[in-house]
């Protein structure tokens, strides 16, 4: 007796699965059940909400989901809704959930976070005609139907919002070598993202044509805690400045143990330090000396940025970081472009969005023709954990 | 000579840490035969309790030390009762995929609960520098390393002394006779899981302490690693998980700092790998042949 | 020979044509839609994976958690080939390539490996797994963590014949004498070698053959999903196709079939709970085993010959 | 020429010498008894003679082809295919599989397809695979259990699981048969039944029986030469009657009545 029980368990488990193939309109339309109306305008938010990039997805939910709810206050009712999926930072499962999002009929999807799930997904998007806004795929030549091969098209319905890693990278090492006076620099990056290799990448041989050296380069992994052993053999070598390619949860630990194994020299680093738990993994009196390049700053900021972080702050009671402020800015940039063309048609958003003049908090940009923002650059300096002095800083990239 | 020194004054820190999951690993393998890779999660609830401790409680580091390590000894209870013990007869995979369900379940619940991000360990212990002879020690290292090791005596006491230990060693050789002889195996077994639970949820906090930055799937790969280190030394062997745990530590310490970081986890594979082929039982262990 | 076309088999053949017949039709009806679609790929690549590793774990006994790693050399050799020459027969060239580095590395892997037992052969070939991902990562032609962004190559025939072929040439293998030795050294590898079996040979057999699938699988993958990059790759994804294995039932070819198109659906249904859906998956897991500790099919195997079995012995008490 | 040759074999463990310094010589179409008290080594001694445990000491020889071949150390597969085979003292079979399967399993070595035929299921597949299952429903036949085919091996009563280990043994086509106490937890009738058993396979199968048993009447009624180990060491050896009087080995058993 007790057995068939247990296999009736298993049953109802099985087919609660099964009845899930007839259920069509499956996807939280989370925050309205009331609004299915025709004049409600679904935004698909596509991001890593689990697995082991689960940080950037969701700090960009929450920054998308902001930026819908404050759209629907400004117009006085639930216009936009967003449809949420979780990808699990798994290419396969987010080719899946761009087909999702098509047959949803989304005016246009936000995500993914990372550039693996979010390459996987332009074809899917851009066959069904649905814009793409990315906010954090930094990749080189991200953008083009073949990153390998920089003459390739660009995806008609693809675009983001940040900075390619060539650009930043080359940035800094413009800043390291002329306003710092550095000729010898020591790269260490996180290897097991893109982003990082492309960091690495990029202000080496930035660097290094402008006729500076780099000592050494090495590498880490995300996720890991214990770098000393790396920087004790660092702190051996000669050098002017160390350059940390990767996100403020691995770097502020390295600047931590690189202060303590008494690397004493500026540190720099990319837009991915751009998070207040830097300075709260490395300690405000270790944050001295450290530079990094970014979009935006807190140091005298813009209007719309306090008014961000107040609301973000107010809402989910921690500070945003860059993950959400891009995400927010693509969020804002997609309904933008919805309102400008007053309509959801596909090929007219996409036109909008290739003229669109927008004002974000991560910069006022025009996009080129590689749906690429051309923002400037600012390297922003940290003392004592808080950020002062930015300086805008154009890479001369022409060879 | 100094930077070597310094490597390996690194590599004991990182090793005590794997030392303490191993330990954990060791005792629950040795005694009901099972992987169980939630173990690593409950080193990172561990490191939870401790920042709530500190963070809300307003605890210090010893309060905050007992408090994760009595929160992990229950977590452990609990989840051996309610999902490992149905199994107990089960075929050893179906246990294994039901430690990696709970696993999941641990990893995705705090991620819900905490927060997907890193959270800041407060500094809950002076972090003083001593130089000595060129190689810098801080006093966070030293007392990570004490712990390690008086926690490690202690259990080797409570293994080797006590009654429990003794039913502990009765079961794990032989469950139905250790029953016969009147243990109380169910009780034995949650034993087990409590205080090897306690010893992750004291791993979680010192890591805590020590790097100041935990997340909710800061337990997957010390996991794995702490059970290399289990298996590296023999498992079910106590100091066997221990010299594992500091030799698997200094080891990554070592390739990492001499140029090798992103072949670090490959390298601890293959030291894995050629000792099981010349040692099948671990280092310490005893070769017992299957009786024909 | 007549035995070829005994009843059995050509039920199994309508069955096979009758199913593709079906699927097809509902994708042209529009009733299995782009997301349907996606998802039965997804089925059916996890169907390859875990037949391939039910050959090792299930019929042969040995308990590998490295599958992943020879899933990245078949996803990456199709991948770096179709950079070559891109489109279907740099693809096919990819494949084949896969099969031959499987092969060859399984064969490496497996001869030092499989004197190890139980779970100390379980750490060793996640060991060996991960070597295999590290190393791709830090090769130049793979491109390293950014990994290769592809053209899709393969369509819904495409896979459906790689998971029959597949699917017939592990059955066939299982039927066969060599299968049977395979399954004398699950049930007790003393026994066995006292049978004059070569028991090392059977599981290096069995772990080649089991590779080359996965490598298969691997490609399939890449010509189908854009991008791959070296962290899809960890020793999770292999968790992931244990798991479809344990949950059909090791040993089962038709429970393996089960339970990934459970999973897969599953997983396609908890996107609703996008939020939660990994701690429902979780608990899902540990109550599927703790109430069918040992699979949904243990180890029966859905036949023909059983069911006409059934079939007449029914008709005989009617009589 | 002798079949098998024993000569001066010793197995050490650690500190224990399990087998020490035995000699034994078989001949052709033998039934030889192997017999002694419990931990007197007599399955160490089938373990070594069937490659389960390599020898420390001593050397193993058999009669391949009319030649004396050193197969001490030899790996159990290979020993068995030079015509050893053996049954298992706590049962060994295969038991989630059919009953004929077992047997097939047994028939491996002699199968003539490999791994592309049996993939592809070309003609030889299906050819051998007929003439296989033809010869194990032969065996089968011999010790009675062709009707129990298909049952899995497991669910056979404990006699019929012990008469299965023959049949598989003996589908190895071996010269030299061992049976590990092939009548142990057998009831009177069903020793009675392998008794014969036991004769009509060696006059069928051409074969030499070494086997080990604590019954002492059924080894007293059917070994034509019977070797007493104590201690690792051979106490005695010979024909029954000289066994059962001499007063070394009824020591050994200490007044058991033989």
């Amino acid at each position: 007796m007790k057995k068939f029980w247990k296999m009736l368990i298993v049953a109802c488990l099985s087919m609660t699965a099964l009845t899930a193939c007839g259920n069509d309109d499956g996807g939280s339309e989370a925050p309205t059940d009331s609004t299915t109306e025709s004049d409600t305008i679904k935004i698909g938010l596509h991001y890593e909400l689990s697995g082991s990039t689960a940080d950037y997805g969701n700090a960009e939910l929450k920054g998308s989901q902001l930026a819908i709810a404050q759209a629907n206050e400004r117009l006085g009712e639930e216009v936009y809704v967003d449809v949420t999926y979780d990808n699990r930072g798994d290419p396969a499962e987010a080719v899946t959930l761009a087909a999702r999002l098509a047959e949803d009929g989304v005016a246009g999807v936000v995500g993914p976070a990372t550039s693996g799930a979010s390459t996987a997904t332009y074809q899917t998007s851009n066959d069904n005609q649905v814009v793409v806004i990315s906010p954090s795929a930094t990749a080189n030549n991200q953008t083009l139907v073949d990153p390998s091969n920089p003459e390739s098209d660009v995806y008609d319905y693809v675009f983001r919002v940040c900075f390619e890693d060539t650009y930043q990278g080359a940035a800094m090492a413009q800043f390291a070598f002329d306003n710092l006076g550095a000729s010898k620099a020591i790269v260490y990056g996180d290897t097991s993202s893109e982003y990082g290799k492309g960091l690495m990448d990029a202000f080496s041989e930035h660097f290094t044509s402008l006729g500076g050296e780099v000592v050494d380069t090495m590498s880490y992994v995300a996720g890991e805690t214990e770098f000393s052993s790396v920087l004790t053999n660092i702190a051996a070598q000669d050098f002017d400045v160390l350059y940390i390619a990767g996100y403020y949860s691995e770097a502020g630990l390295i600047i931590k143990q690189a202060r303590a194994a008494g690397i004493d020299c500026p540190i720099l680093g990319p837009d991915g330090f751009e998070s207040t738990t830097l300075s709260d993994l490395a300690g405000v009196e270790n944050l001295n000396d450290v530079y990094f390049t970014t979009a935006y700053t807190t140091v005298g900021a813009s209007d719309e940025l306090q008014a961000f972080i107040d609301a973000y702050k107010a809402e989910y009671n921690e500070d945003p970081n860059m993950f959400s402020a891009l995400a927010y800015d693509s969020t804002n940039l997609l309904i933008q472009a919805i309102e400008e063309a007053g309509t959801t048609d596909p090929e007219t958003l996409k036109q909008t969005l290739e003229n669109i003049e927008f004002d974000g908090i991560t910069g006022s940009f025009v996009f080129d023709e590689t749906h690429t923002p051309v923002k400037p650059v600012l390297v922003v300096e940290f003392v004592d954990g808080v950020q002062t002095n930015a300086i805008s800083v154009n890479p001369s990239l022409d060879e | 000579m100094t930077v070597f020194l310094q490597q390996i004054i690194n590599g004991l820190s990182l090793g005590s840490i794997y030392a303490l999951i191993a330990l954990g690993y060791t005792m629950v393998y040795g005694i009901i035969k099972l992987i169980n890779f939630a173990h690593g999660d409950i080193y990172m609830l561990g490191a939870y309790i401790g920042f709530i401790a500190v963070t809300s409680l307003g605890l210090g580091f010893f309060p905050a030390l007992l408090a994760a390590m009595a929160g992990c000894a229950l977590i452990g209870v609990i989840i051996e009762r309610v999902a490992y013990k149905p199994l107990r007869h089960a075929t050893r995979i179906t246990a294994l995929i039901t430690a990696i369900g709970v696993s999941y379940f641990l990893q995705a619940g705090t991620q819900r609960v905490m927060g997907t991000g890193v959270k800041t360990f407060p500094n809950v212990l002076s972090n003083e520098v001593f130089m000595i002879g060129g190689v810098r020690i801080t006093s966070q290292q030293i007392i990570i390393f004490i712990t390690t090791i008086v926690l490690m005596l202690v259990l080797q006491f409570i293994v080797k002394k006590t009654k429990i230990g003794r039913a502990m060693r009765a079961v794990s050789v032989d469950a139905d006779a250790a029953k016969l002889m009147g243990i109380n195996v169910d009780a034995t077994i949650s034993y087990t899981f409590a205080i090897g639970s306690a010893l992750a949820g004291a791993a979680g906090v010192l890591v805590g302490i020590y790097y100041n930055s935990i997340n909710p799937l800061m337990g997957t790969l010390p996991g794995v690693k702490a059970f290399i280190a289990a298996v590296f030394g023999g498992i079910g062997i106590i100091p066997g998980a221990m010299f594992g745990g500091f030799f698997i530590g200094v080891c990554e310490t070592l390739i990492a700092g001499y140029g090798g970081s992103l072949y670090k986890d490959a390298v601890v594979y293959i030291i894995l790998i050629v000792i099981l082929i010349i040692k099948p039982a671990g280092l310490l262990g005893k070769n017992v042949k299957e009786k024909v | 020979m007549k035995d070829r076309f005994k009843k059995t088999n050509l039920c199994w053949l309508a069955a096979i044509i009758l199913s593709y017949v079906i699927l097809t039709a509902l994708m042209q009806a529009g009733i299995i839609d782009a997301v349907y679609e996606t998802v039965l790929s997804t089925i059916m690549i996890n169907i390859i994976l875990a037949i391939s590793l039910n050959l090792i774990i299930g019929i042969t006994g040995q308990f590998s958690l490295g599958h992943a790693g020879f899933m990245c050399i078949g996803a990456y050799s199709a991948g770096v080939m179709m950079k070559q020459m891109p489109g279907m027969g740099g693809f096919l060239v990819g494949i084949l390539i896969g099969f031959v580095i499987s092969a060859l590395v399984a064969l490496i892997v497996s001869i030092p490996t499989l004197r190890l037992k139980g779970d100390y052969l379980a750490i060793a070939t996640l060991g060996f797994g991960e070597i295999i991902r590290i190393i791709v990562l830090n090769m130049t032609i793979t491109n390293g963590a950014a990994g290769l962004v592809l053209q899709k190559v393969v369509t819904f025939p495409f896979i459906f014949a790689a998971m029959v072929l597949s699917t017939i040439v592990i059955v066939n293998f299982g039927c066969s004498a060599p299968g049977r030795a395979c399954i004398s050294v699950r049930e007790d590898e003393i026994a066995s070698e006292a049978m004059g079996i070569n028991t090392t040979k059977y599981k290096v057999m069995a772990f080649v053959i089991g590779a080359m699938i996965a490598s298969l699988a691997g490609a399939l993958y890449a010509g189908n999903f854009y991008v791959i990059r070296p962290d899809m790759f960890t020793f999770n994804r292999s968790i992931d196709i244990l798991v479809i294995v344990v949950f059909g039932g090791m040993g089962s070819m038709t429970g393996s079939y089960i339970a990934a198109i459970v999973i897969g659906l599953l997983n396609n249904f908890l996107q609703s709970f996008a939020a939660v859906r990994m701690i429902i998956y979780g608990l899902a897991l540990v109550l599927i085993m703790i109430f069918r500790p040992s699979g949904l099919l243990g180890t029966k195997e859905f036949t023909f010959t059983s069911l006409f079995n059934r079939f007449s012995k029914r008709k005989g008490e009617a009589q | 020429m002798s079949l098998l040759k024993v000569s001066d074999l010793t197995k050490n463990f650690g500190g224990l010498c399990a087998v020490s310094h035995v000699n034994m010589e078989i001949e052709e179409k033998e039934l030889i008894g192997l017999i002694g008290p419990n931990g007197a080594g007599k399955t160490t001694l089938f373990n070594l003679l069937t490659g389960v445990y390599e020898p420390s000491e001593g050397t193993i020889e058999l009669n391949v082809d009319g030649q004396m071949k050193s197969i001490g150390g030899l790996k159990p597969y290979v020993i068995t295919g030079l015509g050893l085979a053996r049954t298992f003292q706590n049962i060994r079979l295969f038991k989630n599989l059919s009953v004929l399967d077992n047997v097939k399993i047994g028939m491996q070595k002699d199968i003539q397809y490999g791994v592309f035929s049996a993939v592809l299921r070309s003609n030889a597949y299906y050819r051998e695979e007929k003439r296989v299952e033809e010869k194990a429903m032969e065996l089968l036949r011999v010790v009675n259990l062709d009707k129990k085919k298909d049952e899995k091996a497991m669910n056979l009563p404990y006699g019929e699981q012990r008469k299965l280990e023959i049949a598989r043994a003996l589908a190895t086509d071996p010269k030299i048969l061992f049976l590990d106490e092939p009548a142990a937890g057998m009831n009177p009738q069903e020793t009675t039944e392998l008794t014969e058993l036991i004769h009509q396979i060696k006059e069928n199968f051409n074969l030499t029986i070494v086997l080990i048993e604590h019954d002492m009447s059924l080894v007293m009624s059917i070994c034509e030469r019977i070797y007493v180990l104590d201690y690792g060491k051979l106490l005695a050896s010979g024909v029954p009657e000289v066994i059962k009087n001499d007063s070394k080995v009824i020591e050994a058993y200490l007044g058991e009545e033989i």
